[in-house]
């Protein structure tokens, strides 16, 4: 493939991820959030695709299928069948949307300068863009920090780990196999256990509403 | 040299075991006069004493060894310091250097027997006297300890004979500021620890503004003799120090027949005139109230604290 | 293993032999072998610390896995000295405490502690570098506790007493591993040897730090807090050993860090210990006079004690700096003089405190009096201990103060402005602390002793039984035997000093030769009894004459009255001093009146209650405490229970750290 | 000798899987035991073979235990027998769902052995992620709401911070990669000669010690600690202050020896030493005024974690044994407080500070011992804490940290008054419930040999000379090579 060629689909790749997140801090129906991070997850797989390709490398390919499998489709599916079960699709969270939406330039800002330094690891498109995936940790972070609910702390666990596994490709073309398999599995494990705990938050508050977890102080 | 010295000592204590009563019928006597009365003559200690040791001395329950070792202690204290301190002579043992704080504590030994006379017999007057007794000697304690320290600063050392020496070598150090605030301070001092005007009121009657008297208001007999003997002669020892201290002349530095005759006559002559002196004074004046009292004794050692940095200060220029 | 290594051993082998007993023996039998096996513990202690002051040299090693260099014991001349000191005082308090013992006292695990506290007190002064000292030094304060605790069932009091004793003991411990460790870098090794060899430094900061932790050890003012409320508490065995011991180990620490770790300071750091000193005497004192618990009046009369020696070494330091080393000298032997005799009747008096208490159950001295003749040795011993403790002839503490007098009289070196005002206040200090401790053992022994009883305790007292009594008679030899030949002992401690200015008289008197000042107390007693014998030819004629005649009632100013209610108390007695003192002891009074039912002019009952706080504790500790409580209620916020706070917490975190990393 | 390193972690499975499938009775009851007593054994083992002749390797190099992971093997072998043995169910207690929670023990063991041994910093990442993972559902074990809820933040508070210790492996990963040799290998990654970006690895090191400070416990990432620690079951909230903070803060030494060699000492010791200071900080605060006893252990652990976190940022040789001791001491006092914490708080039916009461008088049985290792905990003697503590302040001044050892000297006397305030008010304190008053129980409400064994350890091991050269080796290993 094309260096130019595979420069501009890298880039679209990247926007489209940044895109999701933003639009995940913006829109606060569950429903619509599940399918944003699907629609992520999808990308970055694609992203890994094309990487693969570039590399022409077997194992980055498999890889990219395993991740379009798991957060393309598997850990949406998840959270959407917890999310069935919880009434209230809207979310109010914490600060209002104009105010993340502040915070994420903030944070997006503080995202290249800190990775200002990783762009000694290489010219290439890929490198480049690595700002992205730094972008998509704190937002995920701060969708984690901000979230009121169950779910959508979920939901930001899972942009902060496609952030970092948007990293992980974009530096280093993917960290060896039975790494990336490990990784993967945790946090298939991470998600589950949260879901099965969420099921039983369910059942003893009979709400996922985090601010009835404040149980434990001092 | 030792020998003389020992030989001194005891020829003081003789000597005011003699005079004491004498010096305590005088001052009476003078004060009598002065107060327009007749007065029982000079001798009037003696025959107390003489009649205290005929009479039994009584014995209530709860009274306890004390009672009758308090006063034979104080005694000893008494005779001691008389030994001690230089009334005769300036000369003293290489065994026993009439030393300061050794003399001091002494006396505080004599102190302690009589408070605890006081306290033996379980009653509400003994109690009272011992703790004013013992509240007074304890703010006086400093005084007298500062004031001769003031003293000592010019000599080096802390024995009385050697200070009493220097003064005789040196008699323009004598009307110097320091030891003139020395010496007053030392006299409230002694007043004070004696228990005479105007801290206490030796001849009164009323149990309530007593502190002496209270004390041994449950001694009786022989007792009660050793107990005032006692005093008496604390009292004289104190005054005849001062009288030593304010005017050395005449004393024997050397073991000499003739300067012993001297030293003494001229221990008579100091120790009467002070005691006339002393209550002379005390005519005019009226017991403080006792809690009055310690603003006097803050002022004594005041003086004296005075008298020692004065001294520090005045060698220094 | 030379004879000074055998001895140490010989400690740590007896302590574990007690141990063994505590556990295995049942009670009955415990208190005798586990108090004879303790004791033993005390003389092994002592013999060390005498053949090290002989000039014995040696001692015992102790590897240990962390890489800094092995645990040393080796006894020098001034740590022996302190180590004879604590271990006569634990052989006489552990005799005591076989007869005194009983209940929680003679509870496995205080004689464990108690075994295990003695150990540690004497391996602390030979201890030769930081690790060990500090080692046995906690050793010694966990044990302490456990036996200050001894009764915490019976008083609620015990807990809080040892609670305070255990955070006062930790923070001296925490300065004192701060100023070690500042004194261990700039030597570059931890051995005492080591840290001394090195000249010419003035570590400003590591002095004030250990001298004032180990002024918390010694119960200096303000940082005695814990010490008039651990004593009382304790079982008096243990307050002997915590007040007589324990407390003079403060001392060392002090005069090892101001005469051998840091030698040469600017003057300031003696006029510092000087101040403390002058301070803690004058404020102890005074506690003590006004203090109606007998236990509780010798525990300030302690903080008392140290301050004295805290002026001696003050004093020694302020007049080395200022170059009259001789006289220094004499400073410093004071102290240490002073340090043997306030262990010998500290020790004394707590435990005829402690027969008190166990023949009447009383400690307050309100309740007292009238023992005199019920509890003759007792109150013979106590009285010998009350004459130490206020210092006149012919007792330990007399020598201690009459040197200390000489030194400071003679360090007023006119050129020196600074001394011209120090010496004379301090003599002044001096001299009124002893007044004011004259009238408080005068209180002590005449309230408890002298009168009639004053509860039904104290009517039906009887006198203790013999390793009590053994224990008493003991310390009464020391004081008065210490008092009478001081010369052996003022030699050996004018040795410390390095310069040898302390020569022994004919009669075993003592003569500071630079100053040429002598005091013989073996003459004074020849004089005594000379001008005794005609007092007592007179008083037995006198008897033969006319016989003692026993009346029914004291004259008591002629009343059928008098009654034991109507004798002075410690309070009233103490009442004319509190008056003059009363704007620093703050003592709360309250006068209720019961008016009679009949008319409000005619009064049923007057009752009159006085209590003296502890002003530093009112107004420092408490309120720091609040403002700790306060923090600690505020800081729970912090932790509020809602994970978003927790994970911006962590976000925060992550941020700074990103920008920290690329600055 | 070599595949020793195999046995803990295929021990650890087996049992974990025998107790799943067969569901024994006595497996029920025994497997965590045997299981730490395998990873014991393996432990004492590698560390002899490795003091005799180097480290081992096993799994074509992805095991290896140089003396750091054998000794840690042995802190998680010890102080894992001594919570899964003073945890032990009677038999009637053996009801049929404990083995769950026995499967669950045994996996956790694995997963933390497993975290020691990698030689793969990836794979001691998911090793140590996998411990969140297995942990979970035992934190949640008695799954009350409480319980829950601790679960829940414990979950997504912790693998939130280990996946940013994962981008921080990821970009150490991305600087090799630029150096020419890809690597995750932590030897490889040690030898100094390697040629990377000292920027990257800078930020890495950031990230890769931000999150595992997470695991362990250091403020303020500290947050889900008390909730877990006081939720969890006794023996697992033994286990999990005794290594699994220590496990996690492995991660952070290895972490911080790659930086040395790269970037020299300032930043990371910076780093560690605020982490530290900050969680004594944190503990001692929320120490004073606490009103739960296992809430107040769990804070002890964050003050301890910090001593050490203070210790690795000082170095050197006297810090980092000193460090390595307090671990190990450390785990097994903190075990035995919690389980015998456990043990009161059932005895009593309540965990609140306010509600114990002279509990000396009324179970003296369970009492001397916690006493025991409260003492040990506040860094007393005859316990090796005080040793640590103490050559760790003289370390401090030693590399010139004055300031720096006065707060911490200050922190840890704040600390010990709180925990000693509130331990003698349980332990002496007047009992305001007039009916408890009057119970005497001297009964251990289980095994005491472990403990007693466990307290008595951290007694005499200052005294141990071999394991002086142990402690020597690993300072040695740890040393920043330039």
């Amino acid at each position: 493939m094309a260096d130019s060629l595979f420069a501009q689909l890298i880039g679209l790749c990247a926007g489209v991820l940044l895109l999701s997140a933003v639009l995940l801090v913006w829109r606060r129906t569950r429903s619509g959030n599940i399918r944003l991070l699907s629609l992520q997850g999808t990308t970055l797989a694609v992203l890994v695709a094309m990487i693969g390709l570039h590399r022409t490398s077997v194992e980055t390919l498999a890889v990219a299928g395993l991740v379009m499998f798991l957060k393309g489709y598997l850990l949406p599916t998840l959270l959407a069948r917890s999310a069935l079960r919880s009434d209230v699709d809207r979310d109010a969270p914490v600060i209002n949307p104009t105010a993340a939406l502040l915070l994420v330039a903030l944070l997006a800002i503080l995202a290249y300068v800190v990775s200002r330094p990783l762009a000694s690891l290489g010219s290439g498109p890929t490198t480049q863009v690595v700002p992205v995936g730094m972008t998509l940790v704190l937002i995920g972070f701060m969708l984690l920090a901000t979230g009121r609910h169950a779910i959508s702390q979920l939901i930001g666990f899972l942009v902060l780990d496609n952030g970092i596994a948007t990293v992980a490709f974009l530096a280093s073309g993917g960290v060896p196999l039975v790494v990336e398999l490990g990784v993967l599995i945790d946090v298939l494990l991470v998600v589950l256990i949260l879901r099965v705990l969420t099921g039983r938050i369910q059942t003893e508050y009979g709400a996922t509403d985090l601010d009835d977890l404040t149980e434990l102080r001092g | 040299m030792n020998v003389d010295a020992i030989f001194l000592a005891f020829l003081q204590m003789v000597v005011m075991v003699i005079l004491t009563p004498l010096l305590i019928g005088i001052m009476r006597q003078v004060r009598n006069r002065l107060e327009g009365r007749v007065g029982p003559g000079i001798l009037q200690p003696w025959r107390d004493l003489r009649k205290l040791f005929a009479k039994e001395p009584l014995r209530a329950p709860g009274m306890s060894w004390v009672q009758s070792v308090g006063p034979i202690l104080l005694m000893i204290s008494s005779l001691s310091v008389c030994a001690l301190i230089p009334l005769v002579s300036t000369i003293h043992s290489r065994l026993i250097p009439g030393d300061l704080f050794v003399v001091v504590s002494i006396l505080l030994l004599g102190t302690v027997a009589l408070a605890l006379v006081g306290l033996d017999a379980g009653t509400a007057f003994g109690g009272m006297g011992s703790s004013r007794h013992m509240t007074i000697a304890a703010m006086v304690e400093p005084t007298v300890l500062v004031a001769i320290y003031a003293l000592s600063i010019p000599i080096g050392s802390s024995a009385l004979g050697a200070i009493v020496r220097a003064r005789i070598a040196d008699p323009s150090s004598i009307i110097s500021l320091v030891s003139l605030l020395a010496l007053v301070a030392l006299g409230i001092a002694t007043m004070a620890e004696t228990s005479r005007m105007p801290v206490d009121n030796p001849s009164t009657h009323l149990e309530l503004t007593m502190v002496h008297e209270a004390m041994v208001l449950e001694s009786s007999g022989r007792d009660l003799a050793w107990l005032e003997l006692g005093s008496w002669l604390r009292l004289g020892a104190l005054l005849g120090l001062i009288g030593s201290l304010l005017l050395p002349w005449g004393m024997a530095t050397q073991p000499t027949i003739l300067e012993i005759f001297l030293g003494l006559f001229m221990l008579i002559v100091k120790l009467f005139g002070l005691g006339a002196l002393l209550s002379g004074m005390e005519v005019f004046l009226a017991k403080l109230r006792l809690f009055r009292v310690p603003e006097l004794l803050a002022g004594s050692f005041v003086i004296a604290l005075l008298a020692v940095i004065a001294s520090y200060l005045l060698e220094v220029s | 293993m030379n004879s000074i290594a055998a001895a140490l051993v010989a400690q740590v082998v007896f302590a574990a032999l007690a141990v063994v007993l505590a556990l295995v023996l049942p009670e009955q039998r415990r208190a005798l072998w586990c108090g004879v096996t303790i004791s033993a513990i005390g003389v092994a202690g002592a013999l060390t610390g005498i053949s090290a002051l002989a000039g014995g040299r040696g001692g015992i090693r102790i590897p240990i896995s962390l890489p800094i260099s092995a645990l040393k014991f080796e006894p020098q001349q001034l740590g022996a000295l302190f180590m004879v000191v604590v271990g006569a005082v634990g052989a006489i308090t552990a005799i005591y405490a076989i007869g005194y013992a009983h209940g929680p006292a003679n509870s496995r695990t205080s004689w464990i502690a108690l075994a295990i506290f003695l150990t540690a007190m004497q391996l602390v002064p030979a201890s030769a570098d930081v690790v060990s000292f500090l080692l046995v030094w906690e050793l010694m304060a966990i044990s302490s506790t456990v036996l200050v605790l001894t009764e915490y069932r019976h008083r609620d009091q015990v807990r809080s007493a040892a609670l305070w004793y255990s955070v006062m003991t930790q923070l001296s411990f925490v300065l004192i591993v701060l100023g070690f460790a500042i004194l261990a870098k700039q030597s570059g090794n931890i051995t005492f040897a080591s840290i001394s060899a090195m000249h010419s430094h003035r570590s400003s900061i590591a002095f004030v730090l250990l001298i004032v932790g180990f002024a918390i050890k010694a119960g200096i003012v303000p940082l005695h807090i814990w010490l008039p409320r651990a004593h009382p508490e304790a079982p008096s065995h243990v307050s002997a050993l915590m007040s007589a011991a324990m407390v003079k180990l403060g001392v060392y620490g002090a005069v090892l860090v101001g005469t051998q770790l840091l030698p040469s300071g600017p003057s300031w750091w003696g006029l510092l210990i000087l101040v403390l000193g002058g301070l803690s005497a004058l404020y102890g004192i005074l506690q003590a006079s006004v203090a109606v618990d007998l236990k509780r009046l010798l525990a300030y009369s302690t903080t008392e004690n140290i301050g004295l020696i805290f002026i001696s070494l003050g004093a020694a330091l302020l007049l080395r700096s200022s170059g009259l080393g001789h006289v220094a000298d004499y400073a410093l032997v004071s102290g240490l003089l002073l340090v043997v005799a306030h262990a010998a009747f500290k020790t004394l008096l707590f435990l005829g405190a402690g027969a008190v208490l166990s023949a009447t159950g009383e400690g307050d001295l309100d309740k007292l009096g009238g023992l005199g003749s019920r509890m003759p040795v007792t109150s013979a011993t106590f009285a010998v201990g009350a004459l130490g403790a206020a210092a006149l002839p012919v007792t330990a503490g007399f020598v201690g103060e009459w040197v200390l007098f000489q030194a400071l009289i003679h360090g007023a070196k006119s050129s020196d402005r600074l001394l011209a005002v120090v010496m004379p206040l301090s003599v002044a200090v001096v001299a009124l602390t002893a007044g004011l401790a004259l009238m408080t053992f005068v209180k002590a022994f005449g309230i408890t002793f002298l009168g009639r009883a004053r509860s039904a305790g104290a009517q039906g007292a009887k006198e203790v039984g013999f390793a009590m009594k053994l224990g008493m008679v003991l310390g009464a030899t020391a004081v008065v035997g210490l008092g009478l030949i001081p010369g052996r002992l003022g030699i050996q401690t004018s040795t410390l000093t390095g310069r040898d200015s302390i020569n022994i008289t004919s009669m075993g008197g003592i003569s500071l030769t630079k100053i040429s000042a002598t005091l013989n107390p073996v003459a004074l007693l020849i004089l005594a009894a000379a001008t005794a014998i005609p007092v007592l030819v007179q008083s037995i004629f006198a008897a033969r004459r006319s016989p003692r005649r026993r009346v029914d009632l004291a004259w008591g100013s002629g009343g059928m009255r008098s009654s034991p209610k109507m004798q002075y108390t410690a309070t009233s007695y103490a009442e004319p001093l509190s008056r003059i003192f009363d704007d620093v002891l703050k003592p709360d009074r309250d006068i209720v009146m019961t008016p009679s039912a009949e008319s409000q002019y005619l009064v049923e009952r007057v009752r009159f209650r006085q209590q003296v706080t502890d002003i530093f504790e009112v107004r420092f500790y408490l309120p720091a405490v609040k403002w700790f409580d306060r923090i600690g209620i505020a800081a729970r916020r912090m932790q509020n229970g809602r994970i978003q706070v927790y994970l911006s917490y962590s976000f925060a975190a992550l941020i700074v750290v990103l920008i920290m990393a690329v600055l | 000798m070599d595949n020793l390193l195999l046995i803990p972690l295929a021990a650890c499975l087996l049992l974990a899987g025998a107790t799943a499938t067969f569901r024994a009775p006595w497996l029920n009851r025994f497997a965590g035991i045997i299981a730490s007593g395998g990873v014991l054994v393996c432990g004492v083992s590698a560390l002899v073979s490795v003091m005799a002749h180097g480290p081992l390797s096993a799994a074509g190099g992805g095991l290896r235990a140089d003396a750091l992971s054998a000794f840690m093997l042995t802190v998680v072998g010890s102080v894992g027998l001594n919570s899964t043995w003073g945890g032990l169910v009677s038999k009637q207690d053996a009801h049929r769902g404990t083995w769950v929670y026995q499967t669950l023990v045994t996996l956790f063991l694995g997963t933390m052995s497993l975290a020691v041994l990698a030689d793969n910093l990836g794979v001691m990442w998911v090793a140590i992620e996998a411990t969140t993972v297995t942990t979970a559902f035992l934190v949640g074990y008695q799954s009350t709401r409480r319980s829950l809820e601790a679960a829940w933040k414990y979950v997504v508070i912790g693998s939130v911070g280990v996946a940013i210790a994962f981008l921080g492996i990821v970009l150490i990963y991305a600087a090799t990669l630029s150096s020419g040799t890809p690597t995750l290998s932590w030897v490889s990654l040690h030898s100094s000669n390697l040629a990377v970006d000292p920027a990257v690895i800078k930020v890495a090191v950031a990230l890769a010690i931000l999150g595992f400070a997470t695991k362990a416990g250091l403020a303020p990432m500290h947050s889900w600690l008390p909730d877990a620690h006081s939720q969890s079951p006794a023996p697992v909230s033994g286990l999990m202050s005794g290594v699994l903070l220590s496990v996690a803060f492995y991660a952070i030494l290895r972490v911080q020896a790659i930086a040395g060699s790269v970037l020299g000492a300032g930043f990371v010791r910076w780093l560690l030493i605020g982490g530290g200071i900050l969680s004594m900080l944190v503990s001692a605060a929320l120490i004073w005024a606490q009103k739960d006893l296992k809430r107040m252990l769990a804070y002890s652990s964050i003050e301890h974690m910090g001593i050490v976190a203070v210790a690795a940022g000082i170095g050197g040789r006297l810090a980092i044994a000193a460090a390595m001791l307090h671990v190990l001491v450390h785990g097994l006092a903190k075990s035995s407080a919690f389980v015998l914490a456990g043990r009161i708080t059932t005895a009593e039916g309540t965990t609140e500070i306010g509600a114990l009461r002279s509990l000396l008088e009324r179970r003296p049985g369970l009492t001397n011992p916690f006493l025991a290792a409260m003492v040990a905990l506040v860094g007393l003697p005859p316990f090796a804490l005080f040793f640590t503590e103490v050559a760790i302040v003289f370390a401090g001044f030693r590399s010139g940290l004055p300031m720096v050892m006065i707060a911490f000297a200050f922190l840890i006397l704040i600390n010990f008054v709180g925990l000693v305030r509130h331990s003698t008010l349980m332990v002496f304190g007047k009992s305001e419930r007039s009916n408890v008053g009057n119970i005497v129980d001297s009964s251990w409400h289980g095994s005491r040999i472990s403990i007693i064994a466990a307290l008595s350890a951290s007694i005499v091991v200052p005294f141990l000379m071999g394991f002086g050269h142990v402690l020597a080796r690993i300072s040695d290993l740890l040393a920043v090579s330039r």
